[in-house]
């Protein structure tokens, strides 16, 4: 499989995959995507490129990928707690033309639990299984 | 539709559960993937199949309910993330094996 | 009120600080600070929830049944309050008693489980009770299996099997529910639910109870649970041996008070609940091992939180949350108690112990302690917890039943006597330390039964309040549902 | 004075810990208690004799209306001092008897527990205060009786005695509460026993009070485990087993008689059972040859006199029970301690291998003496003022069986007598003073009861109605009373001669506990196995089984069966699902299977996408994917462990498929009409704009129901932990 052609194509096409995971993450509010969605397109992405080149060091601490994405999610909530509303409150920022709803804080978190959470189980079961 | 689904479902229920009664850990774990396809179309079923478009705000009435399928989004989520760790565990129950004698 | 949601997000980020910090000592640190601030939080909250009938915080703004709420009331918020306390003390006993299988790792799992514990005994919404059973259970499955050889993942095996099935059946029940009000949030089902097709509420109502039932370990949905309490370390074994049945126990009162509330006994469930008494007590004589024992006494125990539960009266109730109570103290303290035993003398089987107790009188003591109050001595907790079941079902005149539950308090005792004539007396063993720090953590939750037992009078107070409360679900309702 | 009352249990078990902290001086600190009760109680004494009743009460879960209530008439006045006077006497004899042991703090505490609950015990006015300071006794004697715990039978024998006793506390409790529940108040002064007789459930709670007055006071067939807790060291012999704690149930049906008492089921369950256990008692007692044995018996004896004349339901009885019970804990305590200073100085109890002990032991033998006089009611001791009393109490028709019991009882003290006679080899032995000196006191009682006649008369006063208790010593009641003596001594000749030959007991009370419990411990053993067979597979058929007919009845009894929709064009993909499902189960490929359920879940993909629901289609199709890969990661590992092992049982197993599928089937066809209303829709459509969004399925997600994702990633963050911790090896 550790052809040219894959590496090639890899070159290529990853990058491109994880643009587009990241563009669901940003429309899902709009149209069908979302955190966890985009995080899948893009942790496929990266799997595509390590079979292209090779997996990462197993030591890689794939923990705190996955606590900082929850992290992000619940300190999202807490600033609602800190204007003294309900946890979760979420609102709708407006940056001139762009609208900004602050629950897409709260989707990248979902995003980075899912990619490190995927990753994390691709690469242990990948190397139990080989 | 909803009788050929509902005996999907009940398909999906059935081989599920005869898999899990087997006792190889692998083919339980499908039956697990399985019985939680049923469950899934379960809760899409409770939201009823009137919906004749997706619930995007743009899209004209009747939209389909989208809370069953919120609730799925997240059903399919665990399922994935306990069948990652059903998986390993199978990995330790078994690939260990000359680890320990 | 954001106070509600505390006893939840302060072990959620606890946790995940534990999983992302780099040093065993800043660890344990924020390990131990976060679980003690739980504490407190779940401790005030169960004042504001005594002040206010209900403690309402409906998340993201946004109101029920639209968005999720959470309704503590005194019953979830007592419960939360004794599971934050008894994580920190088994906590702690770790903390005196390292255990060679449990790495960095485990302290996230540790409060991301309390985290869903308290989420489970707080949410008014029932996809939620799901999600967070789902955290709860997942964090389980973690801790079970960390460090396991490939025989005890084997045995785990078993644990998750069952709890995903139940899961599964939990999830159609919703389904099943929403299909027949259009709602998952508990007071709106319960509002509705009179009115709605029987031929959807009873299948979900049944499933429910499976579902519930299994993780309460109910008969004869129980045969699950000496797997998950005879594989773990000692102090993940007193954790759950504590808390992981009562979220089970904690739905099913949830089920039959608020969402399907019973009106006088059930004469299935009392039968359900004099079985697992007698299942639970049986399987317990028939162990060797002190973990084992105790584990199968925990089936046994329910039994009676269960028959409170089935009576179906406020008084009955009250009884039935004493016990659970009481039963968490005491039950963790005894574990916690084999801990030490075990990760002092490398065993916890009868054979291979002797004369504990005069090696370490302070450690009879504490298993004594708690063991007569498990058996329904007087003058412990576990006396007066029987006492007002019993009394309970007198009065709902289930004569046959209370025979049956005092006949399994005497086997209870004659099997903690078992354990106390095997291990503790006989003669002296050579003398292996037991840290101070474990007789602490012991001594947290052990202490509870003797309290309550002398002056619980305001524990009664309490769960009687809670009961009350329960039994008029149409102001937990209106509290839910009602405006801003 | 009267606060001070509810004290007085409390000075003991406070004393407790502070007597087991302290090393060497843990017998004077039990002194000091039982010592301190005895000044406490002179006041209650007083006014009780006066005729007045001390009560005082703590709330104690009053909302139940249990209190620490306590009360101080004549009859608890009077245990309350013997109690705390024997006490004070059995301090001071068990430091001389075991002081030097190392553990006798610990002994000096349990007795202290104990003296503690049984004054709670007889004070006690609140059914409940009652039994918890009725199990505080057990309890105590529990841990006294296995004091000796290296031994195992003395670890079994205290064992016996705990369940034996709490068997007929706990009926006793049930008792306690139908009793509180039929007259509406725990409170025992208070009791009606117009309303309490009257109701129909009367003979249940006499029945049940009954089991564990008869328990506690080892009557017939539940005597046994009163000889067995012998073991323990001989002071508690003499305090518990003897003179104060089997007293406990007797004190019980004199405290209950005005209430439950005077029926005619009181006494046609009672008056048999006593006197039953008093000829068995005395006739058994006669054939032992181990003096702590002898005396066991004789104490069982004891109590089922005492037990009848209570059953007899009248004043006159009562006052012969509390006279006869008094008598019997200072002939009984004596002899106890005679026989504990006799093991402690030749080494053995055995009558056989004693003999002649007077010329070592003279102090010891005069009052075994003057005791074994009280003890066959010979003439001028306190046996004969009672026994005449209890004669009075029976009537004509049971006197009799009194006269048989008395030359029974007679025949043992003679046997006991025995050791002190003939010569032997008692040249090294020599008696300590504390091992007499102690039993002065309750010797001298024994004999003051029988020739001072304000005492006995004193006691009845203090009862209640006075009336005439003191015997006329006229040749009528004396010459039965000597030739009952005479008799005995003839028998205890004949019955030393049997006890040597007496064979171990084939069948005794002990035996068939045992064999009663081991054949629990099968039960319990066969029965946790066959329900627990350590198979998954067998627990998930219960589970699933009754998941299936639970749902599946209700379902069959209230289907309003919806219209069935039009068959659409998705149809096509639960083909490819069906096919697929059957792929998975019959495939005999693991990773056929894999792929077959990879294919069910692409199939479910295009349902959803039919079922117009964007957002599962995109998320099951990456989910899918994602399995697949990980899926096909582990298989390759583990095809070696896939070897087909169908359980034998496979039939079941497809029935239990079957019923799961149809009832899941039937389910998901019954609900297939939703909801009843749009409320839920309709209100995500209204305040999308204020969410910030037009994806109504990402904004619940996100926003509306945003915590079930904060929950949910919390699952898939700890999964994965899960997956790197369990991928590690193992230590």
């Amino acid at each position: 499989m550790n052809s040219l052609v894959l590496r090639t194509v890899a070159r290529v096409v990853a990058p491109v995959v994880v643009l587009y995971g990241v563009r669901l993450l940003l429309v899902g509010h709009n149209s069908p995507g979302g955190g966890f969605v985009g995080g899948l397109v893009t942790a496929l992405a990266v799997v595509l490129g390590w079979l292209a080149f090779g997996p990462p060091p197993r030591a890689r601490r794939w923990e705190r990928g996955v606590a900082l994405g929850v992290g992000i999610s619940a300190v999202t909530g807490l600033a609602a707690v800190l204007l003294g509303r309900p946890f979760l409150t979420h609102a709708v920022l407006y940056a001139g033309p762009v609208k900004l709803p602050t629950s897409l804080f709260f989707d990248v978190g979902v995003f980075l639990v899912v990619v490190s959470a995927t990753l994390a189980a691709v690469r242990t079961l990948w190397e139990a299984g080989s | 539709m909803n009788l050929v689904l509902a005996a999907l479902v009940g398909l999906l229920f059935a081989a599920g559960t005869w898999l899990l009664l087997g006792q190889r850990i692998l083919r339980q774990v499908i039956g697990l993937g399985l019985i939680a396809h049923g469950a899934n179309l379960t809760v899409l079923l409770a939201g009823g199949l009137v919906g004749r478009h997706a619930p995007l705000l743009g899209n004209p009435e009747p939209r389909a309910d989208p809370l069953p399928q919120a609730l799925i989004l997240t059903a399919i989520v665990i399922g994935f993330g306990i069948t990652a760790f059903l998986l390993a565990l199978g990995y330790r129950m078994h690939a260990l094996e000359e680890d320990e004698g | 009120m954001n106070a509600a949601a505390a006893p939840v997000l302060i072990p959620l980020l606890t946790g995940l600080l534990c999983v992302a910090l780099p040093s065993r000592r800043l660890r344990w640190g924020v390990s131990v600070t976060g679980g003690t601030a739980c504490v407190v939080a779940s401790v005030w909250l169960v004042a504001l929830a005594r002040a206010h009938t209900v403690v309402i915080l409906r998340f993201g703004n946004w109101p029920a049944p639209f968005g999720i709420v959470f309704a503590a009331d005194l019953l979830g918020a007592l419960m939360s309050a004794i599971g934050s306390w008894v994580a920190l003390c088994t906590l702690l006993a770790l903390l005196a008693q390292p255990h060679p299988r449990l790495d960095g790792f485990f302290h996230g799992g540790w409060h991301l489980m309390l985290a869903g514990m308290n989420g489970a005994f707080l949410t008014g919404d029932l996809f939620n009770l799901y999600v967070f059973f789902e955290v709860l259970l997942v964090a389980s499955y973690f801790l079970l299996t960390l460090g396991s050889t490939r025989r005890q993942a084997r045995e785990a095996f078993t644990y998750v099997a069952s709890n995903l099935v139940a899961s599964t059946l939990f999830l159609v029940g919703v389904a099943l529910l929403y299909a027949a009000v259009g709602s998952v949030n508990m007071a709106d089902l319960s509002v509705r639910m009179p009115d709605a097709s029987p031929g959807l509420v009873r299948p979900a109502v049944f499933l429910l109870a499976v579902a519930f039932g299994v993780k309460a370990a109910i008969f004869p949905l129980y045969a699950w649970l000496p797997h998950a309490y005879v594989l773990p370390p000692g102090p993940v074994a007193a954790y759950f041996g504590g808390m992981l049945t009562k979220v089970g126990v904690y739905a099913l009162y949830r089920l039959f008070t608020t969402l399907n509330p019973l009106r006088g006994p059930e004469p299935t469930l009392v039968t359900v609940a004099v079985l697992t008494m007698v299942f639970g007590v049986l399987g317990a004589l028939a162990q060797e091992e002190v973990r084992r024992i105790l584990s199968f006494h925990i089936i046994s125990q329910i039994g009676y939180m269960v028959f409170g539960l089935a009576l179906g009266t406020p008084q009955a109730w009250a009884a039935g949350l004493f016990y659970v109570l009481h039963h968490i103290g005491v039950k963790t303290a005894l574990l916690l108690v084999s801990a030490a035993v075990e990760a002092s003398y490398g065993t916890g089987a009868l054979r291979a112990l002797s004369g504990l107790a005069h090696a370490h009188p302070f450690l009879g003591l504490s298993f004594a302690i708690p063991a007569l109050s498990l058996a329904g001595i007087p003058p412990l907790s576990g006396f007066w917890a029987k006492v007002f079941v019993v009394e309970a079902g007198l009065r709902a005149g289930e004569a046959f039943a209370v025979g049956a539950s005092l006949a399994v308090s005497l086997l209870t005792l004659l099997s903690m006597s078992k354990i106390f004539t095997g291990a503790f007396w006989g003669p002296s063993p050579e003398r292996e330390a037991i840290p101070a720090l474990h007789y602490l953590a012991i001594a947290g939750v052990g202490v509870l039964t003797l309290v309550w037992g002398l002056g619980g009078g305001w524990l009664w107070d309490l769960t009687a309040t809670a009961a009350e409360r329960l039994a008029d679900p149409g102001v937990y309702a209106q509290t839910v549902l009602g405006g801003r | 004075m009267q606060t001070l009352l509810l004290g007085i249990p409390l000075i003991p078990l406070l004393a407790a810990p502070w007597a087991a902290a302290s090393r060497r001086g843990s017998w004077l600190v039990a002194l000091g208690a039982c010592g301190a009760v005895l000044l406490a109680l002179v006041p209650v004494a007083r006014w009780a004799a006066t005729g007045l009743v001390a009560s005082a009460e703590l709330s104690w879960f009053s909302a139940l209306g249990v209190g620490y209530r306590l009360r101080a008439d004549g009859l608890s006045a009077l245990f309350a001092l013997l109690v705390a006077g024997v006490g004070v006497l059995i301090v001071l004899y068990a430091r001389a008897y075991l002081g030097h042991e190392p553990r006798a703090p610990a002994f000096f505490a349990y007795l202290l527990l104990f003296a503690g609950s049984m004054l709670g015990l007889v004070l006690a006015d609140d059914l409940l205060t009652l039994y918890v300071f009725w199990e505080g006794t057990s309890l105590a004697s529990f841990f006294l009786i296995g004091f000796h715990d290296e031994r195992w039978e003395a670890r079994q024998a205290s064992v016996r005695a705990l369940v034996v006793t709490v068997v007929g506390g706990l009926a006793m409790l049930a008792g306690f509460l139908l009793l509180g529940l039929e007259a509406g108040t725990f409170r025992v002064s208070e009791l009606d026993p117009r309303t309490v007789q009257g109701s129909p459930r009367y003979p249940w709670v006499l029945g049940l009070v009954l089991a564990g007055a008869f328990t506690k006071s080892a009557q017939i067939p539940v005597h046994f485990w009163l000889p067995g807790a012998m073991v323990a060291p001989t002071p508690v012999s003499a305090y518990l087993h003897s003179a104060t704690m089997v007293k406990a149930g007797v004190f019980l049906l004199l405290r209950l008689l005005p209430v439950l008492g005077g029926t005619e089921l009181w006494r046609t369950w009672i008056l048999p059972v006593g006197l039953g256990t008093f000829l068995f008692g005395a006739v058994v007692a006669v054939l032992q040859d181990d003096l702590k044995a002898l005396l066991a018996y004789g104490t069982v004896s004891a109590l089922g006199l005492a037990t009848a004349l209570a059953g007899t339901g009248t004043a006159v009885g009562r006052d012969a029970a509390v006279l006869y019970l008094i008598n019997h804990a200072a002939y009984k305590g004596t002899l106890f301690l005679v026989a504990g200073a006799v093991e402690h100085e030749t080494g053995t109890r055995q009558i056989r291998h004693l003999r002649g002990l007077a010329r070592a032991m003279p102090a010891t033998a005069t009052l075994a003496a003057l005791s074994v006089f009280s003890l066959a009611a010979l003439p001028a001791s306190g046996g004969f003022v009672a026994k005449d009393l209890a004669a009075k109490a029976l009537g004509h028709g049971l006197e009799g069986w009194l006269w048989v019991g008395a030359v029974v009882t007679a025949a043992f003290g003679a046997r006991f007598l025995q050791v002190f006679f003939g010569s032997g080899e008692a040249e090294h032995r020599h008696e300590p003073a504390g091992l007499w000196l102690p039993a002065l006191p309750l010797a001298v009682l024994c004999v003051l009861f029988g020739t001072w006649r304000q005492l006995p008369e004193a006691v009845v006063d203090w009862l209640g109605a006075p009336h005439n208790v003191w015997p006329k010593f006229s040749w009528g009641k004396v010459a039965p009373a000597l030739l009952a003596a005479v008799g005995g001594a003839g028998v205890a000749w004949f019955g030393g001669t049997v006890s040597s030959r007496w064979p171990e007991a084939r069948w005794n009370g002990d035996r068939i506990f045992d064999a009663l419990q081991a054949a629990l411990l099968r039960f319990a053993d066969a029965l946790t196995h066959l329900s627990l067979t350590g198979r998954l597979r067998d627990y998930l058929v219960v589970i699933l089984g009754v998941a299936a007919v639970g749902a599946g009845l209700p379902v069959l009894a209230h289907a309003r069966w919806p219209e069935v929709g039009r068959l659409s064009f998705e149809a096509a993909f639960v083909g490819i699902g069906v096919a697929a499902v059957l792929v998975t189960v019959l495939s005999r490929s693991l990773v056929a299977a894999v792929v077959a359920l990879g294919a069910v879940g692409y199939s479910v993909v295009f349902l959803f996408m039919g079922l117009r629901a964007p957002d599962l289609a995109l998320t099951q199709m990456l989910v899918e994917t994602v399995s697949l890969v990980l899926f096909l990661a582990v298989v390759t590992r583990l095809l070696s462990a896939d070897v087909p092992d169908r359980h034998p049982l496979a039939g079941l197993d497809l029935l239990v498929s079957v019923a799961v599928g149809v009832v899941a089937g039937a389910l998901a066809f019954q609900l297939s009409t939703g909801p009843p209303s749009q409320r839920l829709a309709e209100f995500f459509a209204r305040n999308a704009k204020l969410a910030g969004g037009t994806n109504l399925v990402n904004l619940v997600v996100v926003d509306f129901r945003g915590l079930d994702t904060l929950g949910e990633i919390t699952v898939l963050g700890i999964a994965a932990l899960g997956v790197l911790a369990l991928a590690r090896r193992p230590r």
